[in-house]
């Protein structure tokens, strides 16, 4: 399986503050991984390296065998890294079909099919993203991301805020994603279901990658010490 | 004697024009004159008052001018003149001549090389009267200058006023005074707007279809304006103390050579520049500046040849002038105003009684 | 005072409403739908006008000039923007402020460079001069009906491309959330360059417009952009019907206000103070108006609220 | 913040210095563009205080600025021409007497925020900047056309006004007079800015949410401070009135409520000697260029564009952070 | 039986023709933990939102210790007791940690309208706040500014601004969202301990949590509260488990 987002050894930066000191991860065509940590360990600034949101100054990313790390996010966008980004950030004037629209690129998801996929959001096509509940507001950040046809959806806080059912819904629509192919980059803070999703998991501790593998080996004693549970 | 002149006027921002003409008239006589002593310092007052203030402080502490001139707008010189007087220099108006100056707060130091700022609207009432001008419509911006324009027209004029109208200083559209024009029943339109004012007021009436004949004081017919109104202002008449057409030697050479100098046609305020320091240079010639009182007698003289013929000081420091009745006309490819008369011979402002210096 | 009077005042108003419209609408985009404060927009207003009357002297033709303002304001916009704006998105609104004050400046003084101190000419273009009989005996000028006409086709395509195009659901989502647009695929640099060249090139369409019935100096252009600013406050931000009503709201309340202030003094005081007095207060009136309309609804009349 | 301290330190110090040497040389001007920037810098340390620490973006200081200088004007004309304000109901005579001109500028200013601030603090963002523009424009336009005291040509103070101990009319001690007034105003200022209101006015700037949550009125505490910052501004006006021994409307016009921003910016809002910086870069570009070229507003905007695009955060921002990288 | 601190009556609140409150009859009882669970879009924020002030109901009355207080404003019914979360962080981002908690004291602390003291320095303000950044265990990242801050972060310093105002009622909007495992874990702790002081209207998706605190679980669907019981009877009963819960959770 050759990989299709590489990130070898990034180091990032806010300001003077170091936040990542050498975090590698792979995500291979129809992958799907599990990036895990505690609070403030450095998995949101992971994913925003990746999606060019902020720059790396050690290390590589390469994605779909190019090096991307020169890239505006936007063309970083267009080579098909969909972003669900954490606290959702969906756009609160516009109404929640022209969210939708405002991202589209051309490929199999559609407006309907994304309707089909969270019917909430066709029954609130013209309510204003601002005034959606979080969970819907958490929909919708998907589906925008799906609208842009992507090869590798990236979601941090995937399931932040939604009922368990709703929850339950969205690992089945995500685990239905990753059977058409689509490779998946996911942070999420429940254990069970990342295990039972994944196909590898990454665990970031203090801004470095220590342990990586598959959801089995995943020990009680690793998630104790590097998870706190 | 060396002469070090300060002039205060405004070069930049929308009025810039005046400034420049003045400026400009005024160096070439000095340029002229090629007297190697006389200094000149220009400083941009960016039409703001208080600036204006500061530049004369400036000029007085620092650059130690014996005269200063050069103010186009006549809040600026209320803010300046009395200051700069205070301090023993003198002051020569080469535009704007507010009454207060004229009258109770006139200066020794102070001469008035221009008009007093009714001259021109005293004269357009009396001309009124006399060619049998019943009914006028009066306009103007509502700030003091404007409301002292109409009170100086009814001064002189004999008939009736069918609506006084004061507009919004800085205004650019008049629809709705042209509305109300074409339904009064005035015979003439006198209004005083100038600068931009003007141009949109004199374009939006000639394509309102209103007929009503338009008359004004110089200022909203000056060469600058004429430019950018072109064809819209033909036949206006307008009142004005001095004209490029005006038939003395003094002049016909003003023009001549200004025009040679800087590639367009003078304008009033341009002649103003002019006259100004022809007079400055004649009392240089008669009397050391160090000598204020020699200096002052030879400026009461007015011993120059004034573009606009006669000119000469009343005991106020005002000039008594003949203001002249001019049209717009289009002489070849370029629309210009022609003299067509006199509309009041040495005219002298109604201030003067108040001042006592 | 009759009645025809005062319907063709009703009927300056909304033209004057009109006019407004065309000199705010360029600004009502960039400022409503980019968050940008442009206080430059006036001086492209101005380069339009400009443009206009220059080419129009050198050719003789109004149209080729109207063609030039649009072409010289883009551009002008364009330069701008790729030069200056576009290091100022991200930052706060106040730098924006100071930047495009300080373009402002180099406007004005560039233009007076370029086209010496004295106000252009510039006239209205034969095919439109004259006027047409309205029912009820008034008179109209052909141009301005040109101006009301021209006012509501950029209404209307703007309100068009704004909220039902893609292109105007980015731009919003964009202003909302710059990076977030980005993060889903989208050059919002290069979008951004295109609605400021529209915003500044419908600034100078109405600079040449508007120009041809006004002054075209240097300066034409901070009324206008106080004028637009009230307008599209009045409205609600980012609103292309808000700036519309605002704009014939503004414009009745300035005609009437100068018409009717004075007549209604008339009664109570003598005809020249009622004039003096009446039009103090009418050139309040439109801020007046304004301080009414934010404090009864904070956000604008079809704004979301602040 | 203690290089910020010294960045104060060596404005403060530096204009004290400049007006001293200009003195030494009799460069008289010299000292009156020194006490210019003192008082412009008045007026921005009062809109600093809405704007940077408030974040109420006020396009209409200019309103207070003027107010401030009318008062001054108002009352001096009067006690110059011997005619009381009012006779009835009760005598009010003009005062030629600093201290009390100040007073009178101060709270005419403060009231009018009052009135200003309590209809606009209704509306945020730049509906703010607008309403507030509202407000300026309307005082502008009532004393261009009012005519009791000049209209658009302004009223002129033919003798500075005095203060005991003190020949105001000499440059020098006016300007040691304003000093006095800016080391002052920019005591109280840094005071305010670490006081508990100031840092409850701060937070309601960044998340108003927040502050409400936490029991407080955002809508007071912005009152409170757009009422101070209006009361400063205004004595900057009265300051300015006797600087020029002249009012006017210019004072009151949207372009002076625009100068005063651009000062604050400049500088670096919601730095405390923010203003002064940018009064002092103002004042000199302006009156430098001016002497240099017919164009010279040209070269001002490309100097204020390269400031705003190369340092960021004003010159205070920009100072300092090379001062904290070092 | 005492009487409810917070007691909400019929409360209904449309935004157009949508009902988000649908006469909601709700209580919190002095030292009890309230959880109110539902489907997303339920209307449970909407609800906080009404209690809190920044929303006015459209009909119904609330009333805080016997109080109505359904028109006062927000800062009001802060300075009478309720303090709440928010479910987006509402945080000061230039602010230090410390600076945000300080925020809330002050108003209990002598009052925000003091202009001279360095407010800083001012014990009367930092040990309050020292403390309830502490309870959380935010003590080492106090004086980081919350820009600074990972989202965890945040969520924890929303708590503490919460305690440091010694409410009378903490209105909690999902104070688990984002919060990792163990977090969630030292935050259960923290809630259990704190309704000791004050009783807790708590919003909550994580189940784990909610079983583990509420004395009560109201469940709200399409704006309606549909059940009201113990965690067994709400963990009991077919419609929440088919609405709400889903097939296998919890
Ligand atoms: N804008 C910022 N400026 C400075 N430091 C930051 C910034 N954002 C995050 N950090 C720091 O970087 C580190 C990693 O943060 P990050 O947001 O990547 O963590 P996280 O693993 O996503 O945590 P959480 O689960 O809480 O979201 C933290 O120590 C945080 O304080
Ligand atoms: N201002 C508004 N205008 C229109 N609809 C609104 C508004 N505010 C909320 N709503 C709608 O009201 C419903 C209830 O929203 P609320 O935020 O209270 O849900 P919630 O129960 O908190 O959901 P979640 O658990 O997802 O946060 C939602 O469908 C939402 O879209
Ligand atoms: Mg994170
Ligand atoms: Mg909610």
């Amino acid at each position: 399986m050759s990989a299709l987002l590489d990130v070898e050894a990034i180091e990032v930066s806010y300001g003077a503050a170091q936040a990542l000191f050498g975090v590698s991860l792979a995500v291979g065509e129809g992958e799907a991984v599990a990036l895990m940590g505690r609070n403030g360990m450095g998995k949101t600034t992971t994913i925003r390296t990746i999606c060019r949101l902020m720059r790396h100054h050690g290390g590589h990313v390469r994605f779909a065998g190019q090096d991307i790390g020169a890239q505006a996010p936007f063309r970083v966008a267009r080579m098909g890294i969909g972003l669900v980004p954490e606290g959702r950030r969906c756009f609160g004037p516009l109404t929640v079909r022209e969210n939708l629209v405002a991202a589209a690129r051309p490929g199999e998801w559609t407006l309907d099919r994304v309707h089909k996929l969270f019917p909430r959001l066709h029954e609130r096509h013209g309510q204003a993203a601002a005034t959606l509940s979080g969970g819907e507001q958490q929909m919708l950040a998907i589906g925008r991301a799906l609208m842009t046809n992507p090869r590798l959806l990236v979601l941090d806080e995937a399931t932040e805020g939604l009922a368990p059912v709703v929850r339950q819904e969205i690992w089945a629509a995500i685990s239905a994603l990753k059977a058409t192919g689509l490779s998946i980059l996911v942070v999420d803070k429940s254990l069970k279901e990342l295990k039972g999703f994944a196909d590898r998991c990454v665990v970031l501790e203090k801004g470095e990658s220590v342990w990586q593998g598959a959801p089995g080996d995943l020990t009680d004693e690793i998630a104790t010490r590097y998870l706190g549970v | 004697d060396p002469l070090k002149v300060g002039m205060i006027t405004t070069l930049s921002g929308g009025g810039a024009g005046l400034g420049i003409d003045v400026r400009d008239g005024f160096m070439l006589a000095v340029k002229q004159s090629g007297d190697k002593e006389v200094e000149v310092v220009v400083e941009d007052d960016q039409r703001k008052p208080d600036v204006a203030v500061q530049l004369a402080d400036k000029l007085v502490q620092s650059d130690k001018v014996d005269v200063l001139t050069g103010i186009i707008w006549s809040n600026l010189a209320m803010a300046v003149v009395p200051a700069v007087t205070a301090q023993g220099k003198f002051y020569l108006s080469p535009n704007a001549g507010p009454s207060q100056l004229a009258g109770k707060g006139c200066n020794k130091n102070y001469f008035n090389v221009s008009w007093q700022n009714d001259a021109f609207n005293e004269a357009a009432g009396a001309w009124a009267s006399e060619n049998g001008i019943k009914k006028v419509f009066l306009m103007a911006p509502n700030y003091p200058a404007g409301k002292d324009m109409i009170t100086g027209f009814k001064r002189f004029y004999k008939g009736d006023v069918s609506a006084e109208v004061f507009t919004k200083l800085g205004q650019t559209d008049y629809a709705a005074e042209i509305a109300q024009i074409k339904a009064s029943d005035a015979d003439v339109v006198y209004f005083f707007l100038p600068g931009g004012m003007g141009i949109s007021f004199i374009k939006q009436y000639s394509g309102s279809g209103a007929d009503k004949p338009l008359m004004g004081p110089a200022f909203s017919f000056d060469q600058g304006i004429l430019g950018a109104v072109g064809e819209a202002a033909l036949g206006v008449k307008n009142t004005s103390h001095w004209s490029k057409d005006l038939d003395n030697a003094a002049n016909k050479a003003f023009v001549e050579s200004f025009q040679k100098e800087y590639g367009r046609l003078p304008s009033l305020y341009a002649s103003q520049g002019y006259d100004t320091a022809q007079l400055l240079l004649s009392a240089k010639a008669k009397a050391s500046v160090s000598d204020a009182d020699a200096f002052r007698t030879a400026l009461e003289a007015a011993d120059f040849a004034s573009t606009r013929g006669d000119f000469k000081f009343a005991p106020n420091h005002h000039p008594i002038q003949t203001i002249y009745m001019r049209e717009v006309v289009k002489e070849g490819d370029v629309v210009t105003n022609k003299v067509i008369g006199v509309a009041m011979k040495d005219h002298k402002d109604p201030y003067g009684a108040e001042c006592k210096m | 005072m009759t009645f025809p009077l005062f319907l063709e005042q009703v009927l300056n108003g909304l033209q004057l409403g009109m006019m407004l419209f065309l000199m705010a609408a360029g600004l009502t985009l960039v400022f409503g739908v980019m968050g940008l404060i442009n206080l430059a927009h006036g001086s492209l207003y101005m380069v339009g006008a400009f443009a206009c009357a220059g080419v129009a002297a050198a050719t003789g033709s109004f149209w080729l000039g109207l063609v030039a303002s649009l072409a010289a304001a883009a551009a002008a916009g364009a330069l701008v923007e790729v030069t200056v704006l576009r290091r100022l998105y991200d930052r706060d609104h106040l730098d924006q402020v100071l930047a495009t004050f300080a373009l402002i400046l180099i406007f004005s003084e560039g233009t007076r460079w370029l086209f010496g101190s004295f106000p252009l000419y510039l006239d209205i273009p034969k095919a439109l001069s004259g006027s047409v009989s309205l029912p009820g005996g008034i008179t109209y000028p052909l141009y301005r009906m040109a101006i009301i006409v021209a006012g509501l086709a950029v209404a209307v395509g703007l309100f068009g491309l704004v909220s039902k195009t893609r292109l105007g659901m980015r731009i919003r989502a964009g202003d909302a959330d710059r990076e977030m647009i980005a993060a889903l695929g989208v050059d919002i640099d290069r979008l951004y360059t295109i609605v400021f060249m529209l915003g500044a090139a419908l600034a100078g369409f109405a600079g040449a417009l508007v120009g041809a019935i006004q002054s075209v100096q240097v300066g034409m252009g901070e009324p206008v952009l106080i004028l637009a600013f009230v307008v599209i406050v009045i409205g609600g931000i980012g609103s292309i019907k808000g700036a519309l009503v605002g704009a014939l709201l503004v414009g009745i309340t300035d005609t009437l206000g100068r018409f009717l202030m004075p007549w209604a003094l008339g009664f109570v005081m003598d005809a020249s103070s009622a004039g003096a007095i009446g039009s103090a207060i009418a050139s309040m009136l439109i801020y007046m108006l304004m301080a009414v309309v934010l404090a009864l609804r904070p956000g604008g009349l079809f704004g979301s609220a602040a | 913040m203690r290089a910020e301290t010294l960045f104060n330190l060596v404005l403060v110090g530096g204009l004290l210095a400049v007006a001293l040497i200009a003195f030494g040389l009799e460069e008289t001007f010299t000292i009156t563009l020194v006490t210019k920037v003192a008082i412009f810098a008045i007026a921005g340390i009062g809109l600093n205080l809405a704007l940077g620490q408030g974040g109420l973006v006020s396009f209409g200081h200019a309103a207070f600025f003027g107010l401030g200088g009318y008062a001054v004007g108002i009352l001096s004309s009067h006690a110059q021409n011997y005619e009381p304000l009012m006779e009835w109901p009760f005598l009010v005579e003009g005062t030629t007497f600093m201290p009390v001109l100040w007073l009178v500028a101060v709270l005419v200013s403060g009231i009018a925020a009052l009135a200003i601030g309590a209809i606009s603090l209704r509306t945020a963002g730049v509906y703010f900047i607008m309403i507030t523009l509202a407000f300026a424009q309307m005082i502008y336009y009532f004393a261009i056309s009012w005519p009791a005291y000049g209209g658009e040509d302004g009223l002129s103070i033919y003798v500075r006004n005095g203060f005991p101990g003190l020949n105001t009319l000499d440059p020098l001690s006016f300007f040691l007079l304003v000093f006095a007034v800016l080391l002052l105003v920019v005591f109280l200022a840094a005071r305010l800015q670490a006081s508990r209101f100031g840092m409850t006015l701060e937070a309601a700037r960044q998340n108003a949410l927040r502050v409400t949550s936490a029991g407080i009125s955002p809508y007071r505490v912005r009152l409170v401070a757009f009422v101070i910052s209006a009361m400063i501004t205004g004595l900057a006006g009265a300051l300015y009135a006797d600087l020029n021994r002249f009012v006017s409307p210019a004072m009151l016009s949207w372009q002076t409520s625009g100068e005063i921003m651009v000062f604050v910016i400049l500088g670096g809002v919601g730095r405390l000697a923010g203003p002064i910086a940018g009064a002092a870069l103002f004042v000199m570009l302006e009156h430098f260029l001016g002497g240099l070229a017919e164009h010279w507003q040209f070269f001002l905007g490309l100097a204020l564009l390269g400031v705003v695009l190369f340092a960021r955060g004003g010159l205070a921002g920009f100072v300092l952070k090379e001062r904290g990288r070092g | 039986m005492a009487d409810p601190v917070l007691d909400l009556r019929q409360v209904t609140k449309s935004f157009g023709a949508l009902v988000a409150s649908d006469h909601v009859d709700l209580d919190l009882m002095p030292g009890e933990i309230h959880a109110l669970i539902g489907p997303n879009g339920a209307g449970k924020s909407t609800l906080i939102k009404q209690i809190a002030g920044e929303l006015r109901p459209s009909s119904g009355t609330i009333r805080f210790n016997g109080e109505d207080i359904t028109a006062a404003p927000p800062a009001r019914r802060a300075t009478m007791g309720l303090a709440r979360t928010f479910q987006v962080s509402a945080l000061a981002p230039e602010f230090s940690a410390l600076a945000n908690v300080m925020v809330a004291v002050a108003p209990r602390a002598g009052g925000v309208f003091r202009f001279f003291g360095r407010a800083l320095s001012d014990r009367a303000l930092t040990e309050p706040a020292m403390a309830a950044l502490q309870r959380v265990g935010l003590e080492n990242r106090a004086e980081v500014p919350v820009s600074e801050l990972s989202h965890g972060e945040r969520r924890q310093l929303e708590i503490a601004i919460a305690l440091a105002m010694k409410p009378k009622v903490f209105l909690m909007d999902e104070p688990m969202a984002g919060m990792g495992p163990d977090g969630s874990q030292r935050l259960t702790r923290l809630l259990a301990d704190m309704k000791a002081e004050a009783p807790i209207l708590l919003v909550e998706h994580d189940m784990d949590a909610v079983f583990a605190l509420a004395n009560r679980i109201s469940v709200m669907v399409y704006g309606r509260v549909v059940a009201t019981g113990t965690a067994d009877d709400i963990r009991a009963n077919p419609l929440v488990r088919e609405a709400y819960l889903g097939g296998d959770d919890a």
